[in-house]
């Protein structure tokens, strides 16, 4: 009980509850976006395998962690781009195209790992590379707030900048209006010029640019290697922290902050008796919960409880 | 004469051309585990490079369903005279269809065969004492916990970890072994105990070890596989110790990261390479005990820590420690020690020896 | 005059992916400066003329030359650098955003990377003094007027220099007084050099606002002429290729029992407005009830309470004689003898990717002789759709044909032959004939008198007031949730009087409306 | 229109001719020798062993190609059957749902927790032969039916988005599922966690003693025709159609939405439950799983290419195994990972599902047909689009 309590109140804790959101965040924060523009994107999960995928793959064949970054970035920003056309060019409907790039993620990434290196499983004999965690020089050596604030991952603390630039873009810039506009009333953007299709692609394609940080995040941070399936639900989580952040970037920070503590939590409740089993369930359990009374409110609030009306949740739109 | 040569050597050449051993190398898995299956796969490569056979292996998977049709679909190919499956997952599938492939011979490692329902004349089974070796782990890990001068260990703390990969015999057998090799040390030393419930999930192997540490353990042993990898990572970021399994991850590793490498005291070995080479080869030599299964522990050299450069400095530069290991192995080996096993245990009974190392 | 032409659509063909021919061969000349209306009946082609125009659609076959050169307009983006603008039938407004964010969408002006804000209100208060139509820009587009909303469509596409507006039945949701004053404004615009397109239906409107007219029909242009060469009898006639009777000749109501008694009904939106302050009234046996008012006055609501889809706040209903629940169930307001006639068909009135067949046995699939023991027998349900697509001459091949493939008015059909067949003592009809063709309309009000005929009762809402007047028996009007008037003698009253109390500058008292 | 249902066909054609496309010239590439020879050799010799890979692939499944021949491929032949059944049934789930508009992905969930409740009955319940067996099944669609009810409950009465809770919901069934397998079915012998055998008796009867083809097939087919029979034939499937059509039209026309969404996904979880069982009685005869086998996300990808059609959801399974059983092979026997086929599954849903993909193709034609016919002068609709 009491290691219990050493364990979860240490400030490892709170870095390790740091550690399991980033990824969360920065695909939730590019759901967010392309849910504002009225076409939500749950290919996020395989965008951040692929991308997760290409930074191992290119660092471990280059030895350049910038081109690796870079790819895994470009990549996974095509990936999205190929949401988009089909989705919007070639009218596939946006849910089962992302389906089927998930699929091709999950298959494409153990294909092609299979090819270059051999092995099904993971990377593990691709000397890959890191992206490097930063300390911050005078903070750092504060007692508690160093260790809260400092030594984090750099994708991290661009996780954490990105939380108000993507709130600012929404709100204050030309693009993020429309974006909005575009998300609630297409045929208005339309009538004044604004190229639906194209503010949309935008959309989409930020959100795959910030899937791609997540992926390349989980595979040189988080851990130094590919496994297949790595991403584990990650994608589909970032969207259920976005369903509880509405369309606030702040409130989606806080919905990925809930989920990845609550992991961390579930990490550290090992230690008990409980099996783990229900510690492992507890993320997905406490999402449904804060997900079903955030809906039941939304539906006293209205008032109305035909089906028809529903407003809740990514497949609006 | 030189004719009569000629005839020779063509005949050889002809007969080995069509009698050439075929060896297949079936994982119900993938491979890059860095330890059970890699190991298997180190054999296969041994075997084919020292023994001059031609090899192929096959990765599976891990979705049950496919293992059966595979196995089938191989031996019904004519195409091999020996095939490797390993673990007590394929024992079923491995029963029912030996049988119909007499011609074939079929080694299965780290499980036992159901030998008296017969008919199972052409597969040889062996098994692995991991709780042997891994009792040595446990004595290990304990006295490192437990002792002052070591930079990684707070030795306030009596308390060590094993990661497992999922709470089922095999591994168990491994956690038997290690929390009594502790407690023979240390009695008052406790163990902590993770099971991930996966095999290839490295990142949630990383945040269990990291939960781990913080509640004040010293040292984790990493027995899950490709997941287990997870706690090499993590031991290297909390500046605290790790053991490996099955392969010499040291070794492994050391191209790659060398602070994985120092954060590691050893690896728990477990032969699997060794162990089908040594089965192939009886197999070339009409040798192989057909219809039988073989334990093999310490004593026959399948299981033990990994003497690497790296433990063996580890050794030279803290003799005691050297001193005790030799000496509970030799007390192993001799039978005054006799390890338990979690193979034939229940729950219950698996459930006190834990709690008491709680 | 040929020089003076700023815009010709020559041989325009369009042909829609479902297959419906919308555009055949059609031309269409305007000369710089004028109001041009496009005259014809829904389906006639015009409003996809008119996106074909401004880039919404492409055209199959065809080329546009607009100021001398031949055009391609992909997008409305092309149209809008051309100088051209277009008000749609629909507002093309965001809602939660505020009307300078409407009208500086897609051309923000900019601080830094940021929208300056400040100069955007700048620039809107500018521009809607220069063209004298106020707006209030910093509210947000879902809390001002539909007339207001309107003239903020007009200044987003003066404020992208448009020369060439189109306006798409700009009159069909204006009271007479709100449309006085966008005709106004329009010829105050064309005073500054400014053409209009004006797309309606309207022959009145026509005569008094147009200069000169092209008439389009079934997919064609029948002939262009000068408004003042024109009679309204002659522009109905190409409108329509048959001479319209357009009075429906009724006898006088007979009213009998109370059908529907509404007593003290309240309503409040989600957004905190109180669109009804409780309302009371009551239907009669053999009557049609017409209810008045600006679109979001309170009628919307009316209707969908009394239908059974929102819920009440307050107020009872009772639907011969049987008291509705405060819950919401449409079931229920059916099973006690009521048919409802929405005011979007696409919305609430059809499935569109179903059968008509599917479609008009929506409310009645569970009785004989359509199903028996939860087992649809598909062989009546068709044999009932063909039946029902002799009798309301509903102009397809099958009643397997979709929804989807049928034009608007014959979808109308498809609704009005399930609600009428339902054998319900009351109707709700909202808005039965927009949007749909002059025949099919004509077709629907008859049915109306119809029903009033066989003594049972129907309540009208309508925006139309040239319908209400014709076919009512009784008028209420509404207006910000209220009864303000009661008029018994329809016959009595014209459309200037009936806008006056749908504006709110008249009211009558509770004496003047009597019994309602 | 009838352009509409040609253009359908034809895209799907073309698609799986893509698909099949793409897949050969990637396995083109993976087989070019990285030895250092003339280029043209290089070609030739990928080019063969690319032939020899898609010949695996494409014939695999039917066909055993051995030294001295060719041969029927009898375990391929009943693999490509066995593998079908459970992807079938979660086919016929998903196409369901989907007929509602109801975008719930637990079918995943569903069949694996249905799988692990059912093996308790199929333990401890006395074999007797087929009535056991209905039991268990019964079982299982009785766990699926109550565990779809969350997700269904929270979109009928909370309006809680389906999808995301649904997708949450896999994750809990899946640990759930594994709980109870651990800690109350688990055969303490085995070397693994497992549950303990099923009851001989109750286990589904064997068409093929030696390659185990069990009679899940006809199980299947026999739930296609039932579930094709309730949805195109009864009042139920006409309200679901309409809900998924037009959902306040439907309300509009007194059906309580609500209750049929609820109900839409309750019995669609009941077919997706047994889906799971139904695979371990004909096959493997305990539970085993300590993955999530998938069969929930096939489910998806059958339910869009059959178009959500019940009576089509078995050609799309059959084929979609095949494609599996035939990489699967060749991935024996050629050095191609088998999850090339992902790739293939990938290209062909998108493709399939992209309704302007040859659009201006069809657009062409019909723009010949209404042309035709006007100038023909042959009445034609106008119509008023949306």
């Amino acid at each position: 009980m009491n290691e219990m309590f050493q364990g979860i109140l240490s400030w490892d804790f709170i870095a390790s509850g740091i550690r399991v959101t980033t990824p969360i965040l920065l695909a939730a924060l590019g759901a967010l976006i392309a849910e504002s523009a009225g076409t939500p994107n749950i290919a996020l999960e395989g965008i951040m395998l692929i991308s997760a995928f290409i930074g191992v793959i290119v660092s471990g064949f280059t030895g350049s962690l910038w081109l690796a970054i870079i790819f895994g970035v470009i990549v996974g920003t095509l990936m999205a781009a190929i949401l988009a056309y089909f989705a919007l060019k070639l009218k596939t409907d946006i849910i089962l195209a992302a389906i089927a790039l998930n699929i091709f993620a999950s298959g494409g990434t153990i294909f092609f790992l299979a090819m270059l290196t051999g092995d099904k499983g993971s990377s593990a004999s691709v000397n890959s590379l890191l992206i490097p965690n930063v300390t911050i020089p005078i903070i750092d050596k504060i007692p508690i707030l160093g260790d809260i604030l400092s030594g984090h991952h750099s994708i991290t603390y661009v996780a954490i900048v990105l939380i108000f630039v993507v709130q600012y873009m929404m709100y204050k810039t030309p693009l993020g209006l429309r974006i909005r506009a575009v998300g609630e009333n297409p045929d208005a953007a339309e009538s004044v010029g604004i190229s639906v299709v194209k503010t949309r692609f935008i959309a989409l394609m930020l959100s795959g640019f910030l899937a791609s940080l997540g992926g390349l995040f989980l595979s040189m941070g988080y851990v130094s290697w590919f496994a297949r399936d790595m991403t584990a639900g990650r994608g589909w989580i970032a969207l259920a922290a976005q369903a509880l952040g509405g369309l606030n970037a702040f409130g989606v920070a806080a919905g990925s902050f809930l989920f990845g503590f609550t992991e961390a939590v579930s990490y550290s409740l090992q230690i008990f008796d409980i099996p783990y089993e229900f510690t492992q369930s507890l993320p997905f359990i406490i999402t449904i919960i804060v997900l079903g009374i955030y809906a039941w409110r939304k539906v006293k609030a209205s008032g109305k409880l035909n089906v028809s009306n529903s407003s809740v949740g990514p497949t609006e739109k | 004469m030189k004719k009569v040569l000629i005839v020779i050597l063509l005949t050889v050449f002809v007969l080995s051309a069509f009698s050439a051993t075929r060896v297949l190398n079936l994982i119900n898995g993938t491979l890059g585990d860095k330890s059970f299956f890699d190991s298997a796969e180190r054999g296969m490569v041994m075997v084919q490079e020292n023994l001059g056979l031609e090899t192929k292996t096959i990765e599976m998977g891990y979705n049950p369903s496919e293992w059966k049709p595979t196995l089938e679909d191989m031996s019904d190919s004519g195409m091999y005279d020996l095939i490797v499956v390993g673990t007590w997952q394929m024992v079923d599938t491995l029963a029912e269809i030996a049988p119909y492939y007499p011609e074939i011979t079929y080694i299965i490692y780290d499980t036992d065969m159901p030998f008296d329902k017969g008919n199972l004349d052409n597969v040889y089974a062996m098994t692995y004492k991991q709780n042997e070796g891994s009792f040595l782990a446990g004595a290990l890990a304990a006295m490192v916990s437990t002792d002052p001068d070591f930079e990684y260990s707070n030795p306030d703390s009596k308390l060590i970890g094993m990661l497992g990969g999922m709470d089922i015999g095999v591994i168990n057998d491994f956690l038997v072994g290690y929390i009594e090799g502790a407690q023979y040390v240390d009695p008052e030393i406790r163990v902590t105990t993770s099971y991930v419930g996966a095999w290839n999930d490295p990142a949630k192997g990383k945040e269990f070890t990291l939960a781990m540490y913080r509640q004040g353990a010293d040292v984790v042993f990493a027995v899950a596989g490709e997941t287990g990898n997870g706690v090499l990572e993590a031991a290297k970021e909390m500046d605290r110790w790790s053991i490996g399994v099955d392969s010499d991850m040291q070794l492994i590793y050391e191209e790659k990261d060398m602070e994985i490498v120092n954060h590691m005291l050893t690896s728990m070995l477990k032969n699997v390479d060794q162990s089908v080479y040594r089965a192939v080869e009886l197999y070339l030599n009409d040798e192989l005990p057909l219809g039988t299964t073989e334990a093999l522990g310490l004593k026959e050299g399948a299981v033990g820590l990994a003497n690497n450069q790296y433990f063996d400095k580890f050794l030279e530069e803290n003799p005691d420690i050297a001193e005790r290991l030799d000496e509970l192995e030799q007390m192993i080996l001799e039978g005054e020690i006799s390890v338990s096993s979690a193979f034939g245990m229940t729950n219950e009974e698996l459930n006190v020896i834990r709690d008491a190392a709680k | 005059m040929a020089d003076n032409c700023i815009l010709e659509m020559k041989n325009i063909w369009k042909i829609y992916p479902n297959g419906v021919v919308a555009n055949k061969d059609m031309n269409l000349k305007v000369n710089k400066g004028e109001i041009h209306a496009l005259l014809g009946e829904n389906g006639a082609g015009k409003s996809t003329l008119m996106k074909i125009l401004f880039g919404i659609e492409q055209p199959t076959k065809g080329e546009i030359i607009y100021e001398g050169r031949q055009v391609d307009i992909s997008s409305p983006h092309k149209a809008i650098e051309y100088g051209i603008g277009m008000v749609h039938q629909h507002f093309m407004l965001v809602p939660s955003l505020t009307v300078a964010e409407n009208i500086i969408l897609g051309m923000e002006p900019k601080k830094g990377l940021s929208i300056d804000i400040d100069q955007a209100y700048r620039f809107v208060q500018e521009q809607s003094d220069l063209f004298g139509l106020p707006v209030p820009s910093k509210e947000k587009v879902k809390d001002i007027s539909v007339g207001m909303k309107q003239r903020v469509e007009i200044i987003k596409t003066l404020v992208r220099g448009a020369n060439l507006i189109i306006l798409d039945e700009p009159t069909a949701v204006l009271t007479p007084q709100e449309t006085v004053d966008l005709f106004n404004a329009l010829k105050n615009l064309t005073e500054k050099g400014k053409t209009i397109i004006f797309i309606t239906h309207k022959l009145n409107e026509v005569k008094e606002i147009a200069d000169r007219i092209t008439v389009t029909r079934r997919g064609r242009v029948v002939g262009t002429a000068d408004v003042k060469d024109i009679s309204e009898i002659e522009m109905s006639k190409m409108m329509v290729g048959r001479d319209v009777d357009i009075r429906i000749e009724k006898e006088p109501a007979q009213s009998g029992e109370k059908l529907m008694e509404i007593n003290d009904l309240e309503f409040t939106r989600t957004d905190g407005v109180k669109s009804l302050k409780g309302i009371s009234f009551s239907l009669r046996e053999g009557e049609i009830l017409g209810v008045a008012g600006v679109e979001g006055n309170g009628q919307t609501e009316l209707v969908q309470i009394i239908t059974g889809i929102i819920p009440r706040e307050k107020g009872r209903i009772k639907l011969n004689q049987v008291e509705l629940p405060k819950i919401t169930d449409p079931g229920f307001c059916r099973d006690a003898g009521l048919s409802h006639i929405p005011s979007d068909r696409m919305e609430r009135g059809v499935a569109a990717d179903s059968t008509i067949a599917e479609n008009i046995i929506s409310d009645r699939f569970k009785k004989v002789p359509f199903s028996k023991n939860g087992v649809i027998k598909w062989k009546e349900v068709y044999g009932f759709g063909e039946e029902m697509i002799k009798e309301f001459d509903i102009r397809t091949d099958s009643a397997r044909t979709e929804i989807k493939m049928l034009s608007g008015g014959n979808i109308q059909k498809v609704v009005v032959a399930r609600e009428f067949t339902a054998h319900s003592k009351i109707t709700i009809a909202d808005q039965p004939t927009r949007g749909i063709d002059v025949a099919a309309a004509d077709f629907i009000r008859r049915r109306l008198v119809k029903e009033r005929e066989n003594n049972l009762g129907v309540l009208l809402v309508s925006a139309d007031l040239t319908e209400l007047l014709e076919v009512a028996d009784r008028i209420i009007v509404l207006f910000k949730g209220e009864i303000v008037a009661h008029f018994k003698e329809v016959k009595q009253i014209n459309e200037t009087v009936l806008g006056e109390y749908m504006l709110g500058i008249k009211r009558m008292s509770s004496e003047e409306m009597g019994d309602l | 229109m009838k352009a509409d249902k040609r253009f359908t066909l034809y895209r799907i054609g073309i698609s799986v001719g893509i698909a099949l496309l793409i897949g050969y010239i990637i396995v083109f590439i993976a087989s070019v020798p990285s030895t250092d020879i003339a280029f043209m050799k290089k070609m030739k010799e990928a080019f063969d062993s690319a032939n020899e890979a898609y010949k695996y692939f494409l014939t695999g499944a039917l066909v055993r190609w051995r030294f001295t021949g060719a041969a029927f491929n009898q375990s391929g032949f009943i693999q490509w059957i066995n593998e079908a059944v459970p992807i079938i049934i979660t086919g016929l789930a998903v196409s369901m749902v989907f007929t509602a508009k109801q975008f719930n992905i637990g079918a995943e969930g569903q069949m694996f927790l249905g799988a692990a409740v059912a093996t308790a009955v199929a333990i401890y319940f006395p074999g007797i032969p087929f009535i056991s067996t209905l039991l268990v099944i019964l079982t299982a669609m009785a766990v699926g039916a109550g565990f779809a009810s969350i997700p269904g409950f929270m979109k009928a009465k909370l309006k809680a988005s389906e999808m995301v809770t649904s997708l949450m919901l896999n994750y809990v069934a899946f640990f759930m599922g594994l709980f109870i397998i651990k800690t109350f079915l688990r055969d303490t012998e085995a070397g693994s966690l497992v549950s303990l055998e099923f009851q001989q008796q109750t286990m589904l009867p064997l068409l093929n003693e030696r390659y185990r083809w069990h009679i899940g097939i006809f199980i299947a087919l026999g739930m296609t025709v039932l579930v094709w029979f309730i949805m195109k034939k009864t009042t139920w499937g006409y309200k679901v159609k309409l809900i998924g059509d037009n959902i306040k039209f439907a309300e509009y026309s007194g059906i309580n939405s609500s209750k049929m969404v609820f109900q839409v996904q309750v019995a669609a979880g009941a077919v997706a439950g047994s889906a799971g069982i139904i695979e371990l009685l004909g096959y493997h005869g305990r539970f085993l799983w300590l993955y999530s086998p998938g069969y929930g996300w096939d489910g998806i990808i059958i339910a869009t290419l059959a178009r959500n059609n019940p009576l089509f959801v078995p050609l799309a399974a059959l084929f979609l195994s095949y494609i599996r059983v035939g990489a699967k092979i060749m991935g024996r026997y050629t050095n191609i990972a088998p999850e090339i086929v992902a790739i293939l599954q990938a290209v062909i849903i998108l493709l399939v599902t992209a309704e302007a993909f040859l659009a201006k193709w069809k657009q062409r034609s019909i723009n010949k047909e209404a042309t035709q016919s006007e100038t023909n002068d042959t009445p034609v609709q106008v119509g008023e689009v949306r």
